[in-house]
């Protein structure tokens, strides 16, 4: 019998190893799965790419990460928050490399990785400082910047029900990345409210199906003061 | 009085944009100052978009009442109204991208004669650049209006021949309501819709950091006095996030 | 107040001009909207490009504007069924157009319209003869074939429920193409099982969100022989 | 006794395709003959999809049961199992393209041994070609099965070095189910697995268009008899639509 629900969080993410490509979920404080990053950082695989739409709220989530000194790099839209004098200190010490993408780029690009799509182009960013370096094209008339699919080792993603197909659903704005990350991540473990009987969910009001994900963990509260971790060497 | 004295609040300059804002409109607004907006619409029936995922996103919940999930892209709590629907940020983008918005409204540092914009550093080399939605919406709606100051804190002109700040968008823009103007970007560059009393078209081209023409049937902007602020305020434009 | 609920079919159907390109929803029998297509048989604009995933399963819908002489061009993916003897026919005379393409590049050539996404790189296709004369890159190793985005001035789509937003659920597999459809066309049109009050659809369960719809009526049942139409001239 | 006499039924191919498919695959089964493999699973928990955009895609519904909202890619009625999904066209086509399924089973016209499959049209100059959705799937599974007799109704060879007839797919394909032999796709072209009883390696290279290796621990395909046929069949490939 096919079942993706476990019990320990810290045993789903045995799989990352040093130098992976981790996704996580969220925008902001909604949809970001913290148990399951608490975990990767209690799990301790160095130098990981992260991909994260935010970055730098606090000493949270990908803020704690950062500080971790876990990961070698991170790609996010916006790394702005009460963290930026400590990042700031970091990427002058050379502790991690930044790539900052434009939101719906970074969208569109994980969305890509998942469906199949290698590459795409699209009107954003064209002219700007951000298509430098970038081929370009002119598709009716409108400049346009060459993108590639962003995929990922793994995702960590924060969701609401779980069946045991891994069928899920999201609670509000916390959906954001989490459907697109899940699809492109070879990988992925969701961080539930709960886990429910098959077919409890039904089939018109799945938002993720199971085929896109691996296992499903209960979500646990993570204390502030639990994010605390040695600062980065 | 100085020029700045005469100049349009924060709620007046989104007063006088909302009423360019028809009902069934939709419409984006950025982060900040573009948020006032939603407050000025008479009861005519607009659907609010945020892009982390809500069409027919509602005011801010009575206190106690936030829910975590419930955000919006300033990541300030929302409500959702009914009629709202929820979608992940490839369909959010979508929607931005495909040109489906009506209306973005944003801040920003500067705009060009051009229809360029600046509005999400005052640096290219900012280490932590803070891009976020703003190209991805400066690229998309159907139209762009930019609110904002007519000047700097400094005094510098924000209404330029070029750019001098890092571009967000390349020949975006088709309206800036500032606090001294109405200010229609054409292929000719800036064309002055309306001013406010007391303001010359001269006191305006002297605050201004490009060539103005003025629209034969130049307006006078004037804005309700209750929502006249103490004190313009200019700090930096909202981004989105 | 928004309102985009309509009584009549035909009067939502008044902008369709000669020579306009219209989609329409549904695979098979499933999703398709009946009673919009025969009232675009009615309206009578003609020289249309018709994009359809299937044409030919009968003389009912696309296989019956095809039979109506309406359609100057057909894109679709599966132009089989009965009526290809009669399809053969016209195309050996010349009344129609046709171009076939795979069905998931079909699908996601209109939801790039849909999301502004202007051309994107596929592997589907890549060494087939669908793949001669275009575009074709290779990317991590492997062949891709360059397509575009397919929009429309008007989509005709079935659906399930409808609020006064325009707010969209659907039935079953009827889902199919209507949701790319409906953010693809600048004109949407909307054929459902019922109208429902505002709110009546939880945010979580609306599939197309009213941004991509302008109108929607009721559905009503089309009799078999309503379909008929004088052959194409 | 005929090398066709000797030649499995479709079910007999599909029991032995079935038994390489373990609990908890993620498999589209072709129109047509690939879709009897799911009668064989001896109650191992596989989960199908359809393009048409279900995961979860279950039995034929009984006689009056039948819902039109509720078909497979086929056309048919089909039900939709407790764990079942349902969506869109670009997610559904996602899900193939993005090699997302296990496996894929497909009937085709031609097999060759680079792994080129033809299964959609038998004619380059087809003028009402049946693309549907088999480009898609022979394009993105994480392996290509295909199922098909060994031979065409006249005995001409399906098995190729090089396909005649318009590709689905080029080098995709990772093994063959024939109804006489089980045969891999490997880079030095066709290995062959299994052979039914009473036909030699050297009968079935007779009847194959390609050279054929066989594998050191060649195997005999034996099928239970109560799913043998009175006389194979030899009608077109399915395909999808």
């Amino acid at each position: 019998m096919i079942d993706k629900r476990h019990e320990d969080a810290r045993a789903c993410l045995t799989d990352i190893r040093d130098g992976d490509t981790v996704m996580v979920s969220g925008f902001g404080d909604s949809g970001r799965p913290n148990w399951l990053m608490k975990a990767l950082i209690d799990h301790g695989a160095r130098n990981l790419t992260l991909i994260s739409n935010n970055a730098g709220e606090g000493p949270v989530g990908a803020g704690a990460l950062i500080m971790s000194g876990l990961i070698g790099k991170l790609i996010c839209s916006f790394p702005r928050g009460a963290m930026v004098p400590a990042m700031m200190d970091l990427l002058n010490r050379g502790a991690f490399e930044l790539e900052v993408i434009p939101q719906g780029t970074l969208a569109e690009r994980i969305r890509a990785a998942g469906a199949g799509v290698s590459a795409f182009y699209t009107p954003t960013g064209y002219g700007t400082k951000h298509a430098e370096g970038k081929e370009t094209r002119e598709i009716d008339g409108r400049g346009h910047v060459l993108e590639y699919a962003l995929k990922a080792d793994h995702a960590l993603v924060r969701a609401k029900q779980a069946d045991r197909w891994g069928n899920l659903t999201y609670d509000k704005l916390g959906r954001s990345f989490g459907p697109l990350m899940c699809a492109a991540a070879a990988h992925t473990v969701a961080e539930v409210d709960e886990f429910v009987e098959l077919g409890a969910i039904s089939p018109e009001h799945v938002i993720t199906p199971g085929i896109f994900v691996q296992k499903a963990v209960l979500t646990r509260p993570v204390p502030a003061d639990a994010w605390k971790t040695e600062a980065a060497a | 009085m100085t020029l700045s004295a005469k100049g349009l609040s924060r709620d007046q300059i989104a007063w006088r944009l909302a009423r360019d804002i028809p009902e069934g409109w939709f419409v984006n607004l950025g982060i900040g100052m573009p948020e006032k907006v939603a407050n000025h619409l008479d009861g005519r029936e607009v659907i609010f978009h945020s892009e982390n995922g809500i069409l027919g996103m509602g005011p801010t919940p009575p206190a106690g009442q936030e829910d975590p999930q419930l955000i919006n892209a300033g990541k300030k709590p929302i409500t959702a109204l009914p009629g709202a629907s929820f979608f992940d940020h490839a369909w959010s983008f979508g929607i931005v991208r495909g040109g489906h918005l009506d209306l973005c409204v944003l801040g920003a540092y500067q705009v060009a004669a051009n229809g360029d914009i600046a509005n999400w550093a005052r640096s290219a080399d900012d280490p932590l650049p803070a891009i976020g939605g703003a190209m991805d919406l400066a690229a998309g709606a159907k139209r762009i209006f930019v609110m904002m100051d007519h000047v700097e804190k400094s005094g510098a002109p924000r209404l330029l021949e070029r750019c001098a700040y890092p571009l967000t968008g390349a020949g975006v823009v088709r309206r800036v309501y500032t606090s001294l103007a109405v200010v229609d970007v054409t292929p000719e560059g800036f064309v002055v819709r309306e001013i406010v009393p007391g303001v010359s078209p001269g006191d305006l081209q002297a605050v201004t950091g490009a060539r103005l023409a003025f629209a034969p049937d130049l307006g006078v902007l004037e804005a309700p006095a209750e929502l006249a602020a103490p004190a313009p305020d200019a700090a930096a434009p909202g981004k989105a996030a």
